[in-house]
């Protein structure tokens, strides 16, 4: 069974979402609830059975589909895809346990168990086209919990969504097909496996245009500034489940790809195009910070406060050194995490006053204690306190990127600074000062319910913030790895002295050998 | 001694946990006794570890990894040398202090237990700081001291200036925090390490630019933390925060953070006097520049929160100058005397019923007995009278800064002690002397519980006989921190230096206590004074919080709602939505060719034969070209 | 010189009839032109020694087409003029025209001639029938074959549908009693 | 005055545009076949003519199954025209735009 872990992961939740449709409507929550808390279990055992000290893909499973063109069910983990697979499990299992959606929640628990599938299909494929196939799969329920169950603008909403991220990815679809076409002339067998694109060494020029196709298609999905306009709207139309599952999950697609393709891939188009990406994010950081600080509602500052994050987990991206780009893997879960529970916290209070609005709030502190505690904590999460998640997140990355480029950091750290700004002021605006809205003075406090969504979510913040080792320690192995093979490939000068050499001071085994 | 360490540094830990367990219940005065229980506690091991570490000794563990990642290597790792031991003493002593008093001072207040779990949390994190033996554990108690001061300057947060000056002190720290975090980021990367012994190791061997970068990043950390100019706007307004907090926060050691940073980081700003003269210049400055401003202030905490400025800025003169053990003691006696008078301060509040203005205060001498006479003591071992506890510190500085000749230095701290004489007892002088002007107001004052005054007594015990320890205290500290002894060089100079300081400190002491202990009326706004251009200038604090205001905070906030409104509704998803539109656009008008009329239709095939002949032609034409 | 003058003639014959087909607005002079045109055209065949396909021509439109539209025609209003649209005469021209242009340009570019090669040269001695029928059966047996059957099914479909209910006017009847024929597929008791 | 491959390519070229101005301007639908049967007729010049040129008997096939075509076109167009006719008694083409998008 542990040989085909990943298979049953993928494909556990689609099986019982099919099932699901026969489960009587009063039953299926908990049926929703057992479903993602036995994934979530096995996606335990997976940590549990993963090797932190093997570097390279484990768990692995082919199963030719198309031979002819070299397309194979291949999957596999390693450090890196590891613990957002797990998040996304946990994140389900989180979102269907604290539901307050009272509309075809069958539909809506199916579709959540779809979701999950092509979640950890996404980050399990080691196949281009399987993993083109899900990543756009994933797309699918998502329009589809937005456009059901979302606020008034949602057809609008989620058509955005739909078209921004489709196309893309179907950029990245004629990036992929290309670089299969060069395996294919490199090596006369085409193949579409990531691991056997990771040996081949393109010429710079080719690798600056597919990065390019590549990183439309990431860019869109992340989204980095100027592409990140359809966040916005999904997130403030979408019910609470869908946006904290798109933000905690779904973005964490593009991040990953960048570490997944771009940089193995592409190492000498990662450092030409390092600056130019910096800047960007460095923009998405400040800019959307700002943005954030300007919004007057409570959930379009978690979505924009979303953006300035993936501004921040980019930059730890490129800096293409091991601090960087653990940092940013660790970020993408931190983010998760954090974000999430900012969006199922915006979801308790919107289900008691049905508005978001920040000024119809004010005063909640005394109202609503344990919710205000929960909001603060993660807040100060979100603002990158030291010893919660995000802080060792944030940390790493610009650490990392301070390596390359000493004014960028500067800048770029100006996050700190703006992200509490907005982040303060919006906690100042909802929970202190007197209760002046009659509609606020008798809200009930959290109940056992959101509770059960919300601590573990706490738990975690502060667990993985304050030994982060567990995870830490095997995204660090993988990523050595990464970047070891990105050093190893680099063909100009500045390539091979941005990604630092790693060999000769540990042990771990290159990709290449692994595989 | 490792448990003895720990149990100092996680004992506030406990108590704040404990404390967080019943924050939702009402009131409980069991959550005070237990947090401060084991604040003494903490306290006890401290004073173990202080005779320990008196013995030669220093204790370092290790605890566990907290970051791990390619060549970095963070641990939890706590060390007690000679210097930390000493502010471990300093935040434990007065912390319990302020623990045991505001049991009596919260009494009344729905958040009691909350407000303990806050205190507690402060405190461990302070000793995070402290007790870190690298600097990223330096800068998690650096971010949690930052965290709880927010939580307490902000904890009636049903007031809006209180949370308003917790989200202005949190967010100036943070800027603060960039630069301290890019003095972490240059050491990592020229060093390879962050804890201090491979640093300090290392740092000879780096190029004194690199050095002197550090040393100005982690300055700038040092000067959010510590209030100093041009971060220093937060620190008067964080007095919106119960008293104790600006006591034991404001006052004795979350302030002093910056100098601590600098003490610590001696082996940096040893290599760097240029740096140093600065660090020494700007604390010259902020003295002087925080001293006049507590001069015509009518409210008495910010008085004795711009009275911390001002000596904040005597340590770091001390600091830079070079001489670190003296600003450590001055950081020292700087607590215990300075946390005396805040809490004295409260106990006024008290009475007062929240009454800050001093005054409407007046002749209190005859109802507050214990805090009329903790308060004139805390004041003159402020202004530096022998033998309290304030002169040995701080003629000392005034020594260094003569020593080093820095004759401008010198001077402007003479002034400051000067000035700092008279606002000190002009506020003693309007609280506690002349007419009862609280009358008018209908407030009927009362002393403050008995325990609080006894808790006091500790500090003004300490504010009085600190210089004794003097030493004691040079002979811990100088196997860490760089030896250096200033005299002045002939006996003769020296007296008539330390004689005419006092004669002049004397003499500022009556100047205030001749004009304002007789004072008989609440000033209006009206007299000559109070319109005359000076004293507007220094009570609206050289008008740089307004400045702040309509140069940062209101063009960010306009220039985010031009982000939002303009730019990005308007230009980014305006373009997107464009280019949706024009595709949906041009769908809509090619529309007309499906209109289902056929000879519409056939000719529209029969513009496409025609392109595609076109095609054909030219690509063969092309084609023959190429193959001619 | 004969070849020359016969192909003049008839070209001027034939453009001179289809342009009247094309033009006129009477539909009985169209059918007249066309079928007189079609007849020329077959002389082209003849002259192009083609005698197969001119027998062909001549037989299919001038016998089986042109009678099947005089047929058709019997149905329709004929006797009126028929009503063209004349919105943009000047774009059909044009269009036309220039269509015509390139197509020349094409053709008359010395490309396309100079690169063919004869699969199935012309055998002297045989008569083009012979040899139609030599290439048709052999090498074209399929294509014929399923020309045949199109034919056929040509033929079954052109009597199905223009000979089902020829006894219904369709135009009278509303658009559910149409469906409702459709589904029943018999004529209703009654009807007309 | 020889006649070349070419002659006969204009001619069936010319013949083919004028089949395209009747395809374009007539709206009757019974006009309109026979511009069609004009195209087909003009195509089957040029096939004959190539056919003759080149010395290849596949012209003449062509040009045989296009008649085939033509044939089975007319046969069904006008049947489905006669039925078009019962219903609506026009053949305007103007009138069918049922097909509109």
């Amino acid at each position: 069974m542990i040989d085909h872990i990943l298979t049953l992961l993928i494909f556990f939740p689609a099986l019982a979402a099919m099932l699901g449709f026969v489960v009587t409507k009063d039953s299926m929550r908990a049926y929703g609830i057992a479903v993602a808390f036995i994934e979530f279990v096995l996606s335990l055992w997976l940590w549990y059975a993963y090797d932190p000290m093997i570097s390279g893909m484990q768990f692995m499973e082919s199963m030719p589909l198309i031979p002819a063109f070299g397309i194979n069910y291949l999957l596999g983990v390693d450090g890196i895809s590891l613990f957002i697979i797990i998040l996304s499990t946990f994140f389900t299992l989180i979102g269907i346990a604290s539901l307050t959606e009272t509309r075809r929640l069958k539909d809506l628990i199916i579709t959540l168990l779809f979701l999950e599938m092509t979640m950890v299909g996404v980050f399990a494929a080691l196949d281009a086209i399987v993993f083109y196939v899900f990543w756009e799969l994933s797309l699918v329920p998502m329009l589809y919990i937005i456009g059901a169950w979302g606020g008034p603008l949602r057809i609008y909403a989620s058509v955005k969504f739909f078209l921004y991220t489709f196309t893309g990815s179907l950029v990245m679809l004629v990036g992929m097909l290309f670089m299969a076409y060069f395996y294919y002339q490199a090596t006369g067998q085409w193949s579409f496996s990531i691991l056997e694109w990771y040996r081949l060494i393109l010429p710079e020029n080719f690798q600056l245009w597919l990065f390019a196709a590549f990183f439309l298609g990431f860019a869109i999905k992340v989204p980095m500034f100027p592409f990140h306009t359809w966040l916005p709207y999904a997130h403030g139309q979408a019910p609470t489940i869908g946006s904290v599952i798109l933000a905690a999950i779904l973005l964490k697609m593009g991040t990953y790809a960048f570490v997944r393709f771009s940089l193995p891939l592409f190492p000498d188009a990662s450092v030409f195009f390092m600056f130019p990406i910096a800047i960007i994010a460095i923009i998405m950081i400040i800019y959307t910070a700002m943005v954030a600080y300007a919004q007057e509602d409570i959930k379009q500052v978690v979505a924009y406060s979303s953006v300035s994050h993936m501004g921040v987990i980019i930059l730890g991206t490129f800096a293409l050194n091991v601090e960087g780009v653990s940092g940013s893997v660790f970020l993408m879960l931190a983010h998760g995490v954090v974000s999430g529970a900012l969006f199922l916290l915006v979801g308790v209070i919107y289900d008691r006053r049905h508005t978001k609005l920040m000024s119809e709030f004010g005063g909640l502190a005394t109202v609503m204690p344990r919710y205000a505690t929960i909001f603060g904590i993660m807040m100060m999460a979100s603002v990158g306190l030291p010893l919660t998640i995000n802080f060792v997140g944030e940390f790493l990355c610009l650490l990392g990127f301070y390596k390359q480029s000493h004014m960028l950091t500067l800048t770029a750290g100006v996050a700190i600074i703006v992200g509490a700004i907005y982040m303060l002021s919006a906690y100042k605006k909802m929970f202190f000062g007197t209760v002046t809205n009659e509609a606020n003075r008798n809200l009930k406090d959290i109940n056992r319910t959101e509770m059960l969504g919300l601590i573990p979510l706490v738990i975690v913040a502060i667990w993985l913030g304050i030994y982060p080792k567990p995870v830490l320690e095997p995204i660090n192995n993988s990523v050595e790895s990464v970047i070891q093979l990105m050093h190893d490939k680099a063909q100009t000068p500045e390539a091979k002295a941005r990604i630092p050499d790693l060999s000769g001071n540990n042990g771990t085994i290159s990709l290449q050998e692994a595989h | 001694m490792e448990l003895y360490l720990y149990v100092a540094l996680f004992a506030p830990l406990v108590g704040s946990l404990y404390a967080a367990l019943f924050s939702a219940s009402p009131k409980s005065k069991h959550v005070g006794i237990v947090a401060s229980g084991l604040l003494f506690t903490s306290f006890v091991s401290s004073a173990i570890l202080l005779s320990y570490v008196m013995s030669g000794h220093i204790v370092h563990v290790e605890m566990m990894t907290w970051m791990a990642t390619g060549d970095l290597y963070i641990p939890f790792g706590f060390v007690v040398d000679q210097v930390s031991v000493v502010m471990m003493m300093v935040v434990t002593i007065v912390s319990t202090v302020v623990h045991i008093y505001s049991i009596g001072y919260m009494d009344h207040d729905k958040g009691f237990n909350r407000f303990f779990s806050w205190l507690s949390a402060f405190v461990f994190s302070m000793m995070v700081l402290v007790m870190s033996d690298n600097f990223a554990g330096l800068f998690i108690g650096w971010e949690g001291v930052g965290l709880c001061s927010w939580g307490l300057i902000g904890f009636w947060y049903h007031k809006e200036s209180a949370t308003w000056a917790a989200n202005e002190a949190f967010i100036m720290n943070r800027i603060a925090d960039l630069g301290m975090l890019i003095g972490i980021f240059l050491l990592y990367w020229n060093t390879g390490s962050l804890q201090y012994d491979v640093v300090f190791a290392e740092i000879g061997n780096l190029p004194l630019v690199v050095t002197t970068w550090i040393g100005i990043f982690l300055f700038i950390g040092a000067m959010g933390k510590s209030a100093q100019f041009p971060l220093h706007t937060w620190l008067a307004d964080a007095m919106e925060g119960p008293t104790p907090v600006s006591a034991l926060i404001h006052a004795a050691t979350m302030v002093t953070a910056g100098v601590y940073l600098v003490v610590r980081a001696n082996p940096i700003y040893d290599l760097i006097p240029n740096v140093g003269l600065f660090i020494a210049s700007l604390g010259a400055f902020v003295a002087l520049f925080a001293a006049s401003m507590a001069l015509v202030n009518r409210d008495m905490k910010r008085i004795i929160a711009y009275s911390t400025l001002s000596q904040l800025g005597y340590m770091f003169v001390a600091a830079g100058l070079g001489a670190y053990w003296v600003a450590l003691f001055h950081l020292m006696a700087h607590a215990f005397f300075k946390a005396l008078l805040f809490l004295g301060a409260g106990n006024v509040m008290h009475a007062m019923h929240d009454e800050l203005d001093p005054f409407k205060m007046g002749g209190l001498r005859k109802v507050m007995k214990g805090t009329f006479v903790m308060m004139t003591l805390a004041s003159v071992a402020l202004a530096g009278i022998y033998p309290f506890a304030g002169f040995f510190s701080k003629d000392l500085i005034l020594e260094v800064g003569f020593v080093e000749h820095h004759y401008v230095i010198y001077t402007v701290l003479l002034l400051t002690a000067g000035l700092t004489a008279f606002y000190s007892f002009r506020l003693v002088a309007l609280i506690f002397h002349g007419e009862e002007r609280y009358k008018l107001f209908g407030i009927h004052p009362h002393e403050a519980y008995k325990f609080m005054l006894v808790a006091m007594s500790p500090l003004l015990v300490l504010a009085m006989i600190a210089g004794a320890f003097k030493m004691t205290y040079y002979q811990l500290v100088i196997s860490v921190l760089p030896d250096t002894q200033y005299h002045v060089h002939s006996e003769m100079t020296y007296w008539i230096m330390t004689i005419g300081t006092q004669l002049f400190v004397i003499a500022a002491i009556v100047y205030a206590y001749k004009k304002y202990s007789n004072w008989n009326s609440v000033p209006d706004g009206t007299s000559a004074m109070e319109n005359s251009f000076g004293y507007k200038l220094l009570s609206n604090q050289y008008y740089i919080p307004k400045f702040y205001e309509e140069v940062f905070s209101k063009p960010y906030l306009e220039l985010s709602r031009i982000a939002w409104k303009q730019i990005d509704l308007k230009i980014v998803d305006a373009t997107v939505d464009g280019i949706a539109n024009v595709i949906y656009k041009t769908g809509e008008n090619t529309r007309d060719i499906q209109n289902g009329n056929l000879s519409t239709m056939l000719r529209w095939m029969v513009v496409g034969l025609v392109v595609l002949i076109t095609l054909a032609l030219a690509f063969t034409v092309g084609y023959n070209a190429v193959g001619a | 010189m004969f070849e020359a003058i016969a192909f003049y003639l008839f070209a001027a014959l034939t453009i001179t009839m289809f342009t009247i087909t094309v033009m006129t607005s009477q539909a009985l002079y169209a059918i007249t032109a066309m079928a007189a045109g079609m007849i020329f055209i077959s002389a082209f065949f003849f002259i192009l020694g083609a005698d197969f396909l001119g027998a062909i021509q001549i037989i299919v439109y001038t016998g089986a087409v042109m009678a099947l539209y005089a047929f058709g025609m019997m149905f329709f209003d004929t006797t009126r003029d028929v009503v063209e649209k004349r919105t943009n005469p000047q774009i059909v021209f044009v269009l036309g025209v220039l269509a015509a242009v390139m197509v020349v340009a094409i053709f008359v570019a010395p490309i396309v001639s100079n690169n063919i090669q004869a699969l199935y040269p012309i055998q002297e001695g045989v008569g083009n029938s012979q040899a139609v029928g030599m290439v048709l059966f052999t090498k074209y047996l399929v294509p014929f074959e399923l020309a045949a059957v199109m034919l056929l099914v040509a033929m079954i479909g052109g009597i199905v549908l223009a000979g089902k209910k020829m006894d219904k006017s369709l135009t009278l009847m509303k658009e559910e009693e149409i469906g409702l024929m459709d589904d029943t597929f018999e004529p209703k008791a009654g009807g007309h | 005055m020889e006649v070349t491959l070419n002659h006969y390519l204009v001619l069936s070229t010319i013949l083919f545009a004028i089949g395209l101005v009747g395809v374009m301007r007539r709206k009757n639908l019974l006009m309109l076949f026979f511009a069609t049967e004009i195209l087909l007729n003009a195509t089957n010049i040029a096939f004959a003519a190539i056919s003759h040129y080149i010395g290849d008997l596949s012209g003449q096939m062509f040009a045989f199954f296009i008649i085939a075509i033509a044939a089975s076109e007319v046969a069904i167009g006008l049947g489905l025209l006669i039925v078009w006719f019962k219903r609506t008694g026009k053949i305007d083409l103007d009138q069918m735009n049922s097909m509109r998008g």
